[in-house]
Order: structure tokens, then C-alpha cells, then sequence
């Protein structure tokens, strides 16, 4: 009982990334119906303003210390932040300590400001193109903004560790006779996850921008007809979906060391996930995301791997077909969408 | 001649002359000169070149006429690598067998997936083949390596080894692949001047292949077959409607593609006798379908040319490293020398991605069609054609 | 005996009946109109007759053959051809090669692997498709693209394309919805020398009483999935039944 | 590279097709020649460093890369001369190699081996490199390997741990100077039983693929010599990017050590997961849960940041050594780089420099004298102590470091410290291993 809520913990967590992708995927495509190769990039990106952050936090001043010596013999010099020169060495520490949340201050308004420019500067001009050009371009977007995080950053990952009191790991369940434990910052991820897929939803239920944005989602001409400048609030969904995506990067950072082809890794996935939770539906995203993170974790088990050797490699993939196959346009999908 | 129009024969030739002539052309700065690092007439990228463009026709027989974008068909190209180099480990290294069989291999396997795949459209489509390729890779990479049962030789890749049977293989036969005697790697180098040219048997073979697929492709593109193609990605609703089937069509279309990349794959084996699990990756489907659409999707001589392009960055861009840039800009004063260094460093060598990157962005934002609209542009240009006359003839004229 | 009978076909979409008990029965080479005003089933009844429905009872008889079951290709290689409401052609092609694909259509059946020899080699159908595009006033256009033809050429192009498939039973799904007058006038000049022309027996669902009237030898009024009377034209004009479902409405609307 | 039966008729063919009415092509074949592949020409020599530019290698490249540098350097008499000045054979005199100045080129494996192949075949048909070396990984490695000896050049290799390299996949134009995964379990296995106990239950995560395994089990065999007991063997796929799902699994199955196959991203994703997940603070039977890392490098262990600490695994060298090799390279590669060399660089700087020697030794670029030079050659002073080039394998036999992830570093590079340099003795094997077997040396190939 522990094992399987452990691998449903697992899955939801994988899951919850994928989702989050896969929501800002289909907003674009939903509202542009654009195929938007370089949102991996985003998700990336977000990882990355993470790590720049933490990087911007230890910006340090050398002093010299004759006590000690670096690897070449010579007088050692000790880096002091910043930070903890001008708040004292305690808040400092604090600071840097919660350099991940913070960056979720720190990446909102990048995030936005990168989707605005490059639906206004690139993506805009995409519309009426075919899927294939939408493609190319933005599979070369992607490359581009991944070799530039590599000049800068290097092709190693970079930890961008949890704050402390968020990385212990979580004993749950006690009260149920279960004793499960679970990294912490696991559980902050997919309760995140959970607040930023329901304030999505909530966003395009509830508010006015959103409910004209859904229906221009459905049906753009009318929309337009009615005098609303239906562009405007696409740009602005552009930004909010890249927004999406480069909080589930900052969040993602303590999960995994993010590196700069972390984008290209997912990108294949979260398609997947979109293809099967149906072209256009945004529940059906964010449903196949979930299920088929479970999938993979169960898949991975060593139950599933002796049974079925591979499994646990072709999960996610065996199930894009069977879905595909039984249900033509995904779970959720709606017809005539991207299938010309 | 050989039942083709004008224009195609005169499209034939060229492309006839062009790899004929490649260890020529590609071969233009001195070997001693400082752009000799541009230089791509050497037998690997050669036969780079071709076999690609072979991947790439076959690639735009589907996605060109159909507009079925298939993300799988590296799976094809790697199943025809294996099964060459099967050929390779169980006759001997002959390589017409294993040609063959790496085409009738991959057609088999074309015609299963394409069976499933096909049962979808549009942006499904994608995702089966991509899926199905993806499980192929994965399990070429891992499970089908396994010792009790290889099939594959996983990471390090299939090859060739001292104890396999090999029935065929005599000791008077080169102990790498050949052609009835004639080894792959055998190379003719010729001394010009100052230039040095290369001719490589195996380059000659794959050109020969390469032009009758190209020749096959001309054909089809023109024959009525390839017409129902066009009629599929034109309006499948009406297709329906006027009594074709367009299932039996696009089939057929994806296995000959599918026989296509198993070719190319075979032939990569042919002149290089190890197949390895990457060539199955996403990133290799991606790839052809890159070369497809920078080159012209749906013309008859821009995949082949988009192969090209991408392959020349690969090997060339990523070998100008920061030494040779030192000896190009070794003239200009010594601030000036690293300016400029600095500003071109990121390009070339590890940067090579970058460029292919902006290179992708800046063909298909200015040359929808292609680097064969850019060609088209150049060529009005150079004619003096208005420009109102010129667009008009180009969206009426026939893909080409 | 009509070429083709509709008995008895029923066809729900969950709790709409969208077709209840309809019998219908078109004679060998007249024209038969189907009428009815908006979500009378007409739509619906076209999907069953060429395969892109199944109905839920009933038989449709093409020629004495069942068409249940099929799928459209087989149903017009039987010899009925659709024209859509928005004329569906190949966009990208030229007109030639639009006319081509219907006349390959015709001579080799659904599918036939022709991959080596040129289409322009098949001299028999490069001379069928000149002649239908010559009969039909579009010879001049034979090297445009259909996607940039103005839409009554699309609409003439299609009907082009379906008779070279020589059809015996030729479907029109609202041919002039949306056009203008004159352009109405003219494809209904065409679809009378259509008629005059060959044997051939036309079926047509239509909005426009003019055109209509214009047409038909016999009027099939549908409403709420049913055939609530047919008869000839004038009969039908001076129905009260349906002046009272229909026409009143139309008439306001025309 | 042509065979002289056909290559005259080919050879006529292509010169009577391309060579009409243009000068009388020159003929480049056995008889005219030095009688090897890219016999230097001229006053230079051309070495070819074929090492992941792009990738998730790509920084383990760059500093493989700037060691070829510098190597190159140092061979042709440029700077402080680095480990030549230790090395303990001395006919390399610092004006290149053979009196020929050395030269090189660089290309980009991306870790594939077809990429790879495909750069090292344009270094050799094209820019004429006698010799190709590089890499960051087995399968790179072992394809690089076979197709230099198809072509007749020699391959030193870099950085590749797997068995199969000197075992089931040698060559004879391959050496490999870089470590081995049985040499990492016969060194680390003692360490492990001294530190951890003997009645251990090991779970291992092992990376699917052929290194993976062949470390998997040479490790096992190692530790289950020693009285371990191995739980577990998970296989995990290469692109693996979160391996909780496999690591939650180890919290129950009784196990009281972690052992990750893993290299690269996968080890420091997996490192890092398995320290997330608490298993450090576990105790299992009164027996404090451990992790094991089997093959360290400093790089990786940059990229698992805090987690790597108090952990165990092999390197096979470190700077922080005090020997007079390592010091005079530390001190020329970080002088001339600003930061200390990591371990791939260290192996590429010394497989040039090995094969520099080999050649002034034998006095011939031609391959077979390298092999030759190069087979059973027992030297010292580059950074290992005394080291033999095996005939049998062309593996070399070298001490092993076992280190641990350090707990106080006083700097980014201060991260791994050496408890224990395991004697070569103790790390060696019988050419015929049957972790080894199956392979076939052949014979030298020197082209055409």
C-alpha cells in the first residue's frame, strides 16, 4: 500500500510538470493555433531564472586569505555575497537560502516579457503559415535559446538547491497506518502545480478576459466582429502560458538540476501529453499529463520491468497509441482541430 | 529522354553534373589556404550528402505530396542500417545484399506502422509515428541489446566482429565492405596544383543510388500516383467523394518513403559498417523533416538541398575551432583580431547549433518556400522578370 | 422502381430523431428535389445516401444495391457523385489536373498503383479532361489554380469534375447557397443543359424555391425528419400542408 | 586506406573519367609512400582531438579540449614544458614530435557515435590527422576505436570506463589510459567493506546501456566478494531524467547501500533524487543507509552540488595528488586556464603526450611502430605513479583512487578528497577475464 502511494506521489510529480507544459501548449494552440516547438525552451528558461537569481545572490567580493591556499600555492581568496555584506551574514544566508521561491517573484514578469516579445517579434507573423513552417521556426527558436543558455551557463547542470526548511523529507499518512515518507519540496511541487492549474482555470472561467479568450478560442471571427480586439488579449495569453511554463521551470530546479537542454527533454513528452489529452482541451492537458506521469511511475516499478522488459522506456509511448487509437482525437479532444 | 519532360531532364542533368562533379566543386580553395577548412570534398560528407538527400527525396515523397508529417522516419533509416550490417556480420561484406535487404526490411516495417499510423491524420498522425519511432529507439537502445538476445549491440552500435559467420567472406575480398571487390574506402586522391581532389568509390556508388532514386522520385511526382498524392493533401474530402480511396495512396506513399530512409540507411552501413541506436532518435526524424522544409518541402530538388545544408554544418561549422580563427583573422592587429574572434566565436565550432538555429529561423521567416524560393528569387532577379509577373508565375506554376 | 430508394431509415443523434421513417424513391432520370426548411433532416438524409452516416433502420438502395455499409469512395464508385454546398475541389491544383484526378477516378476505379509512367502519357484521360473542361467553358483557365477561381467557377468546376465521373445519380447539396443572383441563374442554366445533355438522374437539396421550381419534376418536402408530402411542382406549390410548414416562410425570406 | 588489387582499377576508372586533358593526377597508394595512412607531409603533423562540443558533455569536452592544448603546447616546446618535464621517458625534446611541428583539429562528437565517426573520418580523409583521440563515452569510444582501425590510424582514447573498450571491443590501434569498471570495483570494494562493513545489502540503479551494465557487474562481483549481498539491479533508461519512481522503491526492499551506475546527467539527477528522498538519514537495521558512486568526476560532482558529500566512488586521477606529475600539470593548466584540470582532462593531456613519446621512441608515425613502442611500454611520472600499457589489451595499469565527496571544500573545485590511492597490483586482471573476453586485438593496421 505505502509503494503504490509512493509511485501515485511519483506520478502525480512528473505529472504535475507535464501538465504544466502541456497547459501552456494548448493555450497556444488553442488561442493561435500555433505548434509552438520552443515551449520546452520556456520551461527551461524558467529553470534558468532560477539560476541566475542564485547567481545574482552570491555575486561576491574577494578578500584575500594568507591563512589558506587555493590549488596552485597561491594565497586563497574567500568569497563573500554580497547579500550577506549589506543584511548581515544571517539574512544573507536566509536570502540565498530561499533563492527558489524567490525567483518565482523574480521570473513572472521575465516570463511574461519573454512570451509578449516573442509572440509580438516572431510568432505573430506565424499565424496563417502552415503548421510545418510553425515548426521549423520554432524548433530553431528553441535551438537558439538553448545554445545561448549553454555559452552562458555551460552544459553541466547547476543545483538550485530547496530552501532547508523545504528539503527534509515529510513523514504523511501516520494517522492512516501508512508510513510513507516523501521529499518535501516533492510536495510544495505538485500542491504548486495544483494552485497554478486551478488559477488557470479559474483565470479563463471567471474573468471576463478569460471568458472572451475562450471565446475566441472557439470561434475567433465572431469574436472579432463583436469589436473586441480579440490579437491583443492572444499576446497577452501568449505571455501568461509562457508564464506557465517558466514557473514550472523555477519550481522544477530543486527537483532536478536544471541544464540547458532540459527544454528539448520534455518537449517531446509534453507534446505526447497534449496529443493524447486532445488537440484544443485544456482539462484533457492537464488529465493526460497526470495519467500518464502515474503510468510512467508505475511502469517503472520492478513489478512492471520483469513482467514487460522495456516498460518502463515505452510506457508513455505504448499509450499514446492505444488512446490514439481507440479515441481519434485524444481524451478530450475536440473535432476538426489540426487535423488537416 | 527517359520519359521526362524538359525541365525535369534538364533538373536531372544538373543534378547528374553536380554530383558527378562534387569532389570538384566542393574542393574549391587550395588545400594549403586558409579556406580549405571550408572544403567539404572528402569522401565522409560526400557520401554524407547523397545519402541523406536520399533520406530527404524519400521523406518529401510523403510529407511533400501527402502532407502527412511523419515524425518517425529515422526508426526507417536505423531498421535499414541494422539489417545491412546484419548482412555485413552473416554473408560477408558485400554490400548488395545488405542493400536489399535493408529496403525490404524497412518497406516491411513501413507498411506495419503505416498500417497503424495511418488510420489517423494531421497532428495524430505525427504523434503515432513519433511514438512509434520513440519505442523503437528506446528498445534498440536497451532491451534488444541485451546479452541473451542482441540484436542490436545497444549503445556502443552494431558491428562487425572477428567471430561472426560471415559465409561469404574470403580472404581475397577487403576485410571492409565492398562491391564485388571493390572496397567502399577505396579513394583515388588527385593532385592539382595546389588542390587535391577525392574520389571515393563509395561516394560514386551512393551518387549512382542517389540519382536513380532522384530519377524514381521525378517520375512519381509526375506520374498519376503521384498526382492522387497531391490530391490527398489537397482536399482528402473531395478525394472521397470522386471514388478514390486515399488510404491505398498515402500507404503506398509511406512505405516507398519508408524504402527510401531504409536505403539511405543501408547505405550509411554500406560505407560505414556500424548502425547505431541514435539514428532512430527523435532528433534524426526531426531532422529529415528540417531538411524537407528548408530545402522546399514538395519540390523535387530542395530536400536534397536542405540535406546538404544542414550535414555541411555539422561537419564543417563545428570544426572551426579558436586556433583556426586565429590563423583566418592572424592579419588584422592583435585587438582587433580577438574582437572579431569574440563576435564569431559563438557561430562556429561548439557554437555550430546556434547558427543552424538562426539559419532555420531566418530561411522559413524570409524564404517560405525554401531555400528553393530563394533560388526562384535569384533567378527572377537575375532574369530582370517584374516582381508582380514573377509571384504570379510562381503559385501557378507546378511544384517543382 | 426509382435507381435509388430510401425505406423506412431512421436516424437518432442521441435524443434527436434527426430522421424518422423516411421513404423516398427517385425515378431514372428525372430531377428530384429535396425541400424543407432549416433542421428538416435534408442534410442528414444526403450523409446516409453517400456513406458518411449509418442509419439506424431502413434500407437505401442504389440501382437495386444496397449503398448501407460503404464508404463513400465505393458509394460513388457505384455510380453516385456528391456536390457540396461549399464547393469542395483540389485548391492547390490547376484545373486541369483538378478535371484529371476525376477522369483517372472513373477509368481505374479507387486505387490504382501508377507511380513510373507520366499522368500526361495517359493520352486517353488528358483528352477526356480537355474535352469535359471545353464542354464546360473552363478551357481557358486549364493552367490556374482552382484555390484563386471565383466561386462560381469553383462551383462549375466541381460539377465538371463530377460529371466526368459519368454518374448516374448526381447529388447537389445546396448549389447556389450563397451566390448571387446572376451567378444562380447560371448554374441553373448549366444544371438544365446538364440534364438535357446526357441520361443522367439528379438529385438536389435546396433552399432556393427558384431554383427549385426551375429544376425539379418532382418535390420532396421534408420536415422534422419526415417526408410530409412529394409530388410535382405545381402540386407542391399550391399545398397547403406546405405553404403552411414551408413556403410561407421562405417566401418572406425571398 | 586502398586495397592495391582494386585500387588501380578504380583508381584508372575515376582518373580516366575526371582526369582527361587536366595535369597527370599524382597517385597517392602503398608504393609511393611512407606505407601508412596520412604519413606527415611537410614540416607539421596533424593530431586530431574529436571530443562532445555540443550535448550534455559538452563541458566535459572543453576541458578536454584545453589539456589537447595544451598538451600540443608543451610538445611544441611552447610554456612551462607541464608533466614532460616529469615525464619519466625523456625523448620528447619540446620541438614537436619528430622534429614536426604539431598541428591539430578539433571536432564535435555530441556524444553519438555516428556523429562521432563521421568528425573523426573528416579528420582523417580530409585534414589528414595521423591520430584521433578523445571522447566522454564508451560507446563514442568503442565506435572511434573501430573505425581507426579500419582506417589505419591510431586511437588514443579518453575518457571511457567501460570493460568492453580494452575487453570484448579492443583494437589494436585503440589504447585506453582512462580506467576501467572492474579496476573501480576491485579498488572501491575493499574501501567499502573497510568503511561500511561486510555484511552489507547493496540495491543497484544501473544505466541501461553497455556501460552501465559491464560497471554493474563488476562492482556487484567485487562487493559480493567481500560478504555484500546485492538486493536489487534496476535498470534505468539513458534519458531518465527524475528516477524517483526507482528510487522510492529502495526504501523498502531492505537494502542498506545505494550504488548508481550512472554517469553525467543521470548520475547527478539520481544522486540528487536519492538525497531528496531521505535515504542518507535512514538506518536500516541499526546500519546507517549509504550511497555509492562508483566512477566520480569532478565535474559531475560539481553538478550535484551538496549532495555529493561523504559519498564514495573511483577516479581515476585527481588534482589534489602530490606527485611531481600532477603538480607541474596542475600548475601549467591552471596558470594557463585559471582553474584546476578535471580527470578527462587529465587522460587526453597524457594519452598525446603517450603517443608523442611512442613515436619519437620508435621513430615512425607509421601505426604498427606506435603499437609497437606503445605495447607492454611501462613509464612514470604523468600523475598515476608507475603505469604499464598492456600488450595483451592496450589497457593501462595504474593506481586507483578512491575518493569521497568532501564535506568542507574550501573552493568550487575543492570537492573530492583521496582516501585511499589503491595500490595497481590490486587492480588488475588477467588479460582473459571473463568481464573481457570475447574480444579480438587483431592486428595493427597501418592503411595505405
Amino acid at each position: 500500500m505505502d509503494a503504490i502511494i509512493l509511485q501515485i506521489l511519483n506520478g502525480l510529480d512528473k505529472g504535475s510538470a507535464y501538465a504544466l507544459i502541456a497547459l501552456g501548449l494548448t493555450l497556444i494552440f488553442g488561442t493561435l493555433g500555433v505548434v509552438n516547438f520552443a515551449h520546452g525552451a520556456l520551461f527551461m528558461i524558467g529553470a534558468f531564472c532560477s539560476v541566475t537569481l542564485s547567481k545574482l545572490l552570491n555575486l561576491s567580493f574577494e578578500t584575500v586569505d594568507p591563512t589558506q591556499k587555493d590549488f596552485l600555492g597561491n594565497p586563497l581568496k574567500v568569497k563573500t555575497p554580497y547579500v550577506q555584506e549589506w543584511f548581515g551574514p544571517e539574512v544573507g544566508a536566509a536570502i540565498i537560502d530561499w533563492s527558489v521561491p524567490l525567483a518565482i517573484l523574480f521570473a513572472i514578469p521575465i516570463m511574461l516579457a519573454v512570451g509578449y516579445v516573442m509572440e509580438r517579434g516572431l510568432i505573430k507573423h506565424f499565424y496563417k503559415r502552415p503548421h510545418a513552417d510553425q515548426i521549423l521556426v520554432t524548433f530553431g527558436l528553441a535551438i537558439v535559446l538553448q545554445e545561448i543558455v549553454k555559452f552562458y551557463f555551460g552544459a553541466n547542470p547547476i543545483q538550485t538547491p530547496a530552501p532547508d526548511a523545504l528539503s527534509g523529507v515529510a513523514t504523511i499518512g501516520g494517522s492512516f497506518g501508512l508510513n510513507i515518507s516523501y521529499p518535501v519540496w516533492r510536495l510544495v511541487y505538485i500542491a504548486f502545480s495544483g494552485l497554478l492549474i486551478f488559477g488557470a482555470f479559474a483565470f479563463l472561467q471567471f474573468t471576463t478576459f478569460g471568458m472572451v479568450v475562450r471565446a475566441g478560442m472557439a470561434d475567433r471571427e465572431t469574436v472579432q466582429l463583436l469589436g473586441i480586439d480579440i490579437d491583443r488579449r492572444f499576446t497577452i495569453m501568449f505571455g501568461i502560458a509562457a508564464a506557465i511554463a517558466g514557473l514550472a521551470g523555477v519550481m522544477y530546479g530543486p527537483i532536478n538540476a536544471p541544464n540547458y537542454h532540459m527544454g528539448m527533454d520534455f518537449l517531446v513528452l509534453s507534446f505526447v501529453v497534449v496529443v493524447v489529452g486532445g488537440m484544443g482541451s485544456l482539462p484533457g492537458a492537464v488529465l493526460a499529463g497526470f495519467l500518464l506521469g502515474i503510468l510512467e511511475a508505475f511502469a517503472s516499478t520492478t513489478w512492471a520491468t520483469t513482467t514487460i522488459p522495456g516498460i518502463n522506456q515505452i510506457i508513455i509511448y505504448l499509450v499514446a497509441i492505444i488512446v490514439l487509437l481507440t479515441r481519434p482525437r485524444g481524451l478530450m479532444g475536440k473535432k476538426g482541430v489540426m487535423e488537416d | 529522354m527517359f520519359g521526362l519532360k524538359n525541365t525535369d531532364l534538364r533538373l536531372l542533368l544538373i543534378v547528374f553534373v553536380l554530383t558527378m562533379a562534387a569532389p570538384f566543386i566542393l574542393n574549391p580553395f587550395p588545400t594549403e589556404s586558409g579556406l580549405a577548412q571550408f572544403n567539404a570534398g572528402y569522401p565522409d560528407l560526400m557520401q554524407k550528402f547523397v545519402i541523406f538527400g536520399i533520406f530527404a527525396i524519400g521523406f518529401n515523397i510523403l510529407f511533400g505530396l501527402t502532407g502527412y508529417l511523419s515524425f518517425g522516419h529515422a526508426a526507417f533509416l536505423g531498421v535499414g542500417s541494422y539489417a545491412c550490417v546484419w548482412m555485413f556480420k552473416l554473408l560477408g561484406y558485400n554490400v548488395v545484399p545488405g542493400i536489399l535487404l535493408s529496403i525490404v526490411v524497412s518497406g516491411l516495417f513501413a507498411l506495419l506502422i503505416g498500417v497503424i499510423t495511418l488510420r489517423r491524420s494531421g497532428i495524430y498522425f505525427s504523434i503515432l509515428t513519433l511514438a512509434f519511432a520513440q519505442m523503437s529507439f528506446a528498445l534498440a537502445y536497451s532491451v534488444l541489446s541485451n546479452p541473451k538476445f542482441n540484436l542490436t549491440n545497444g549503445e556502443t552500435g552494431l558491428q562487425v566482429y572477428a567471430d561472426d559467420p560471415q559465409w561469404f567472406h574470403s580472404d581475397r575480398l577487403p576485410d571492409l565492405p565492398h562491391l564485388f571487390g571493390l572496397s567502399m574506402r577505396a579513394t583515388h586522391k588527385m593532385q592539382l596544383g595546389a588542390w587535391e581532389f577525392q574520389f571515393n568509390a563509395g561516394y560514386y556508388m551512393c551518387a549512382v543510388i542517389m540519382l536513380v532514386c532522384f530519377y524514381l522520385a521525378i517520375r512519381i511526382f509526375r506520374s498519376p500516383f503521384g498526382l492522387m498524392l497531391r490530391a490527398v493533401k489537397s482536399n482528402q474530402q473531395r478525394m472521397n467523394y470522386t471514388g478514390l480511396n486515399s488510404r491505398p495512396y498515402t500507404l503506398a506513399a509511406f512505405v516507398i518513403s519508408g524504402m527510401y530512409a531504409g536505403l539511405a540507411g543501408g547505405l550509411l552501413s554500406a560505407v560505414d559498417p556500424l548502425a547505431g541506436a541514435e539514428r532512430m532518435q527523435w532528433t534524426a526524424s526531426g531532422e529529415v523533416v528540417l531538411m524537407t522544409i528548408l530545402g522546399g518541402a514538395g519540390t523535387l530538388i530542395g530536400p536534397v538541398l536542405g540535406a546538404g545544408l544542414i550535414k555541411y554544418f555539422e561537419n564543417i561549422f563545428s570544426k572551426i575551432n579558436e586556433s583556426v580563427l586565429h590563423q583566418w583573422f592572424g592579419f588584422l592587429p592583435d585587438g582587433l583580431e580577438d574582437f572579431v574572434i569574440t563576435l564569431i566565436y559563438p557561430f562556429v565550432g561548439k557554437g555550430w547549433h546556434l547558427t543552424l538555429g538562426l539559419i532555420f529561423m531566418l530561411v522559413v521567416i524570409f524564404l517560405p518556400g525554401g531555400l528553393i524560393e530563394g533560388g526562384q528569387r535569384i533567378g527572377r532577379a537575375l532574369r530582370g522578370k517584374k516582381a508582380s509577373d514573377a509571384g504570379k508565375s510562381a503559385s501557378t506554376e507546378p511544384a517543382e | 422502381m426509382g435507381i435509388l430508394e430510401v425505406k423506412n431509415v431512421n436516424k437518432r443523434f442521441g435524443g434527436l430523431q434527426a430522421l424518422g421513417d423516411v421513404n423516398l424513391s427517385v425515378a431514372e432520370n428525372t430531377v428530384h428535389a429535396i425541400i424543407g426548411p432549416n433542421g428538416a433532416g435534408k442534410s442528414t438524409l444526403l450523409n446516409v445516401l453517400v456513406g458518411k452516416l449509418i442509419p439506424d433502420t431502413g434500407s437505401v438502395m442504389f440501382d437495386g444495391q444496397s449503398v448501407l455499409g460503404r464508404k463513400p469512395f465505393e458509394i460513388n464508385q457505384m455510380g453516385i457523385s456528391r456536390v457540396f454546398q461549399t464547393p469542395e475541389i483540389f485548391g492547390d491544383l490547376s484545373v486541369m489536373e483538378n478535371m484529371m484526378i476525376a477522369c483517372f477516378a472513373k477509368r481505374d476505379g479507387a486505387f490504382k498503383m501508377q507511380a513510373i509512367g507520366s499522368m500526361w502519357s495517359e493520352k486517353d484521360v488528358v483528352e477526356k479532361a480537355e474535352h469535359m473542361l471545353e464542354s464546360m467553358n473552363l478551357a481557358d483557365k486549364r493552367e490556374m489554380h482552382t484555390a484563386s477561381m471565383s466561386r462560381g467557377d469553383k462551383r462549375r468546376m466541381e460539377i465538371a469534375m463530377c460529371l466526368a465521373q459519368e454518374p448516374r445519380l448526381l447529388l447537389l447539396d445546396e448549389p447556389t447557397a450563397g451566390m448571387a443572383r446572376a451567378d444562380t441563374n447560371n448554374t441553373i442554366d448549366l444544371l438544365k443543359k446538364i440534364k438535357e445533355d446526357r441520361d443522367i438522374t439528379i438529385a438536389i437539396i435546396e433552399h432556393d424555391m427558384h431554383v427549385v421550381f426551375s429544376l425539379a419534376e418532382r418535390i420532396t418536402v421534408l420536415a422534422q425528419g419526415t417526408p410530409l408530402v412529394e409530388d410535382t411542382p405545381e402540386n407542391i406549390k399550391g399545398h397547403p400542408k406546405v405553404r403552411e410548414a414551408y413556403l410561407g416562410e421562405t417566401q418572406v425570406a425571398a | 586506406m586502398t586495397k592495391p588489387t582494386l585500387s588501380r582499377r578504380g583508381v584508372l576508372k575515376t582518373g580516366a573519367a575526371a582526369g582527361v586533358g587536366l595535369a597527370l593526377p599524382t597517385y597517392l597508394s602503398a608504393a609511393s609512400h611512407a606505407g601508412f595512412t596520412n604519413a606527415p607531409q611537410g614540416g607539421t603533423v596533424t593530431l586530431g582531438f574529436n571530443v562532445p562540443q555540443s550535448g550534455p558533455y559538452a563541458d566535459e569536452g572543453a576541458d578536454e579540449l584545453r589539456a589537447y592544448q595544451l598538451a600540443v603546447e608543451h610538445l611544441n616546446g611552447e610554456g612551462d614544458g607541464g608533466m614532460l618535464q616529469t615525464f619519466s621517458s625523456k625523448v620528447l625534446e619540446g620541438n614537436g614530435i619528430l622534429g614536426k611541428k604539431v598541428e591539430y583539429v578539433t571536432g564535435d562528437t555530441q556524444t553519438k557515435s555516428d556523429a562521432a565517426r563521421a568528425s573523426a573520418k573528416s579528420m582523417i580523409e580530409k585534414d589528414g590527422a595521423v591520430m584521433i583521440t578523445g571522447g566522454s563515452s564508451s560507446g563514442v569510444a568503442i565506435a572511434v576505436q573501430g573505425l581507426c582501425q579500419e582506417a589505419g590510424v591510431i586511437f588514443m582514447a579518453g575518457l571511457t570506463h567501460s570493460n568492453d573498450t580494452t575487453g570484448k571491443d579492443k583494437k589494436a590501434n585503440g589504447f585506453r589510459h582512462f580506467f576501467n569498471g572492474y579496476m573501480s570495483g576491485a579498488a572501491l570494494a575493499p574501501v567499502l567493506a573497510a568503511q561500511y562493513g561486510n555484511d552489507r545489502k547493496a540495491y543497484h540503479l544501473t544505466a541501461d546501456y553497455t556501460w552501465g551494465w559491464t560497471q554493474q557487474e563488476s562492482i556487484a562481483a567485487a562487493t559480493e566478494a567481500l560478504g555484500w549481498q546485492t538486493v536489487n539491479n534496476v535498470l534505468t533508461p539513458l534519458a531518465q531524467t527524475d528516477f524517483s519512481s526507482y528510487i522510492a522503491p529502495v526504501l523498502n526492499s531492505g537494502a542498506d547501500v545505494l550504488v548508481l551506475n550512472h554517469y553525467g546527467g543521470n548520475m547527478v539527477n539520481s544522486l540528487t533524487n536519492a538525497v531528496q528522498f531521505g535515504l542518507r538519514e535512514k538506518i536500516i537495521d541499526g546500519k546507517q543507509f549509504e550511497i555509492v558512486v562508483p566512477l566520480f568526476s569532478r565535474l559531475m560532482a560539481r553538478g550535484a552540488g551538496e549532495n555529493i558529500k561523504g559519498i564514495l566512488g573511483s577516479t581515476n586521477w585527481h588534482w589534489s595528488l602530490q606527485d611531481e606529475g600532477t603538480k607541474a600539470f596542475v600548475q601549467s593548466f591552471g596558470t594557463k586556464y585559471g582553474f584546476p584540470p578535471s580527470q578527462a582532462a587529465h587522460t587526453c593531456y597524457v594519452q598525446t603526450l603517450l603517443y608523442a613519446d611512442a613515436v619519437a621512441r620508435a621513430g615512425s608515425f607509421n601505426p604498427c611502430a606506435v603499437v609497437e613502442a606503445l605495447e607492454g611500454f611501462e613509464f612514470d611520472g604523468l600523475g598515476n605513479g608507475p603505469t604499464l600499457y598492456r600488450a595483451e589489451d592496450h589497457q593501462c595499469f595504474k593506481d586507483v583512487l578512491v575518493v569521497r565527496g568532501k564535506e568542507n571544500p574550501t573552493s568550487e573545485f575543492d570537492l573530492l578528497e583521496v582516501v585511499e590511492v589503491t595500490p595497481r597490483a590490486q587492480v588488475e586482471y588477467a588479460p582473459d577475464h571473463p568481464m573481457f573476453a570475447g574480444g579480438n586485438l587483431g592486428q595493427c593496421n597501418p592503411g595505405a
